[in-house]
């Protein structure tokens, strides 16, 4: 597995996160919104 | 005052009486069960039978279907016990005249009765149709027992849960299954030491610790359940 | 006016989306009884399971004080406390009349022979199974039962069913003397009921 | 209390960053394991330890639950908690069956450790199932919260006790050295990160869900 592999993989997994972690600031917000109108 | 009239102990006797007395009048536990263990031993033993089983080979499948077959005849017989409160209406007259505690106990003992001879009636018979040879009968006694235990104190507990929901059958198994099957994969462990011989470890003493523990949430727990 | 041993403040109680009981007030005192009323359906068997503890109100308080200066009793208590006669009460059926008497005798710590001099007053045979009664006879076993442990507080959810002449006669002597002993009794009934001195009553009807 | 939020939330993005990171490029390779494959210790111990979290958080909001005011945001707490338990332990299944694949060639040997995983996974899926058997909110609270305190007992027993139980009664049983893996102090460190990041993701993804179902619960429940 030539290094540069592990660099791909270590990149493809921070993009996972990323995208999760964006996601779950956005349900907050909306949520929160949620709690606000009702 | 008419409150201590008879301890809390009389009352869980009461309790277990009545479940022994409606028993005998039904023969519901002893028919049905009975039956219900010895079709699932003469199935184990039929498949084992021509082909007959190898010493080494049967030290290890063996102890594993005895369990099994236990396992199977309890999940049938056990839940009854709060299953039927529940569906003759006879709970309510219970709610409203028994201490829960006292109520648990006498049904703990109930189950604990009921396992124990299932378990006398079935190892004899299991242990000469598979021509099985235990070593340490001692341990293997002592297994049965602390195996015993545990599976008639979750099972109360749990049918005590099911009881009053709606697909109760099913959902037993599913939800009391998981919280034996622990103490049975100890407990065939243990079998198999007892037939081959071997000293019981220390895993003898986890099993009665797991015993207890749900013994203990089982007093706990049930009033909570038992009551609105 | 004698102060009153059992008070009941705005309980209410919902099954999902029906609000069955909304906000009930009540309360009755030594020698009184409460006559509750309304049309099948209006909470009535509902507010006595939850008075007997059978049933937790969503909210409101029920407060029951078997003596004078005694702090309330929580529902655990109320259940052992009170005599109940519902009809949804069931019996063991292969067990006997006599049977079953004696079992709920020992859960109630008491000696059975209260009930089964009521069984003598009202009539029933103790040895037949109580599965092989009939809905007149099972109504008396549930009176039995009910007076078992000579409670002070008698909840009754439509006490007179079922029963023929001599039954509910003999039945109304009781609860008439469990009164003039200065007991309570709540009781439950779909019609007004003519009884000698109501003291109370509380129509659910909408 | 707004920026308060944002900054935890921007914390936690780059803990768990370099914990991925730190998997890859800082901690070594366990000794004894073929190629790469025990970094995936970094992503599914953490995804373990959560769900075993989770369960027993599960536990103790229903003990809050039954003795503390049987107030239905507990309730709703509870539940919460064993459906992320559930998720989390799934992923910790479908990763640990991965790795036993690389390591034995097959993704299931009934290991003791995968044993009890799935009897845990188990327990509380017949949680799930008796939750939706009873209609009655009340009763339905009061069931369930009984049945996940009697997961106080039993999961704590299949995580920890019954695996070391298995172990010892089958010495020569033990096809993976899990249970003995010697961990140098990077790896012991990324691990530790892994499973703190993990368990604050558990408790923000599990805030956003009570808060949802306290929501979804106030406009279905009928207008006093």
């Amino acid at each position: 597995m030539v290094t540069g592999g592990i660099g791909w993989v270590v990149a493809v997994n921070l993009i996972i996160w990323t995208g999760l972690f964006l996601y779950l600031l956005r349900l907050g917000t909306r949520v929160r919104d949620l709690e606000k109108k009702s | 005052m008419w409150r201590d009239a008879s301890t809390w102990a009389a009352e869980a006797l009461a309790v277990f009486a009545k479940e022994w007395r409606c028993e005998f009048r039904t023969r519901y536990a002893l028919n049905t069960l009975g039956l219900f263990a010895f079709t699932t031993l003469v199935v184990v033993s039929v498949s084992l039978g021509p082909v007959g089983v190898s010493t080494s080979r049967g030290t290890a499948v063996l102890p594993v279907l005895l369990w099994v077959i236990l396992l199977f005849s309890a999940a049938a017989g056990l839940p009854r016990a709060f299953v039927q409160e529940e569906e003759t209406q006879t709970a309510t007259a219970l709610r409203l005249a028994a201490t829960p505690s006292a109520l648990f106990c006498g049904k703990l003992l109930y189950g604990l009765t009921l396992t124990f001879a299932l378990e006398i009636l079935v190892t004899p018979v299991f242990v000469a149709m598979t021509s099985l040879d235990v070593k340490s009968p001692g341990l293997l006694a002592a297994v049965l027992a602390a195996g015993g235990f545990g599976l008639a104190a979750g099972s109360t507990l749990v049918a005590a849960i099911i009881a009053q929901a709606r697909s109760k059958g099913t959902l037993f198994s599913v939800m009391a299954f998981p919280v034996l099957l622990p103490l049975l994969l100890i407990a065939v462990e243990l079998s198999r030491g007892a037939v081959a011989g071997d000293p019981a470890g220390v895993a003898l003493l986890q099993l009665l610790l797991y015993d207890a523990s749900v013994t203990v949430a089982g007093f706990m727990l049930f009033p909570v359940v038992w009551n609105p | 006016m004698p102060a009153p041993r059992l008070r009941f403040a705005n309980v209410r109680r919902r099954f999902g989306r029906l609000a069955v009981l909304n906000g009930v007030s009540g309360a009755v005192g030594p020698g009184e009884m409460l006559l509750v009323t309304g049309p099948n359906g209006s909470g009535k068997s509902t507010l006595l399971r939850c008075l007997a503890g059978l049933l937790a109100p969503d909210a409101g308080t029920i407060e029951y004080r078997e003596d004078e200066g005694d702090p309330a009793v929580d529902a655990a208590s109320r259940r052992k406390l009170a005599g109940t006669v519902s009809p949804d009460l069931a019996f063991y059926a292969e067990l006997s009349v006599a049977e079953n008497l004696a079992f709920f005798a020992r859960l109630r710590r008491t000696p059975p022979d209260r009930g089964l001099a009521v069984l003598d007053r009202l009539g029933l045979p103790l040895d037949r199974p109580a599965g092989a009664l009939s809905s007149g006879m099972r109504q008396r076993l549930r009176w039995a039962w009910a007076l078992l442990h000579a409670p002070r507080l008698l909840l009754l959810d439509e006490p007179f069913q079922n029963f023929d002449a001599p039954g509910e006669r003999a039945a109304r002597e009781l609860l008439a003397e469990h009164l003039a002993a200065g007991g309570l009794a709540v009781v439950a009934n779909p019609s007004t009921l003519e009884f000698a001195d109501v003291a109370g009553r509380l129509d659910l009807g909408r | 209390m707004e920026p308060l939020k944002k900054l935890l939330a921007g914390l936690l993005w780059l803990w768990m960053s370099a914990v991925i990171a730190g998997a890859f490029l800082y901690a070594p390779l366990a000794r004894g394991f073929i190629g790469q494959s025990s970094r995936i210790l970094f992503f599914h111990v953490p995804m373990a330890w959560v769900s075993f979290v989770a369960f027993i958080a599960a536990g103790i909001w229903s003990l809050r639950f039954l003795y503390g005011g049987r107030q239905p945001r507990h309730d709703r707490a509870a539940a919460a908690a064993v459906e992320l338990g559930l998720t989390f332990g799934v992923l910790a299944t479908v990763t640990g069956a991965l790795w036993a694949r690389v390591m034995w060639g097959a993704y299931w040997n009934w290991d003791p450790r995968q044993t009890s995983i799935v009897v845990a996974l188990l327990f509380y899926g017949a949680y799930l199932a008796l939750r939706s058997s009873l209609e009655d909110r009340d009763q339905r609270a009061r069931l369930s919260a009984a049945y996940a305190v009697l997961g106080l007992v039993v999961a704590p027993f299949l995580f920890f006790i019954m695996p070391r139980i298995m172990f010892s009664l089958h010495p020569q049983s033990v096809i993976n050295a899990q249970g003995k893996v010697e961990m140098e102090p990077r790896m012991v460190q990324v691990l530790l990160a892994g499973s703190a990041g993990a368990t604050a993701l558990f408790f923000w993804i599990h805030n956003l869900q009570c808060r949802l179902a306290a929501l979804l619960e106030r406009n279905s429940a009928p207008l006093e």
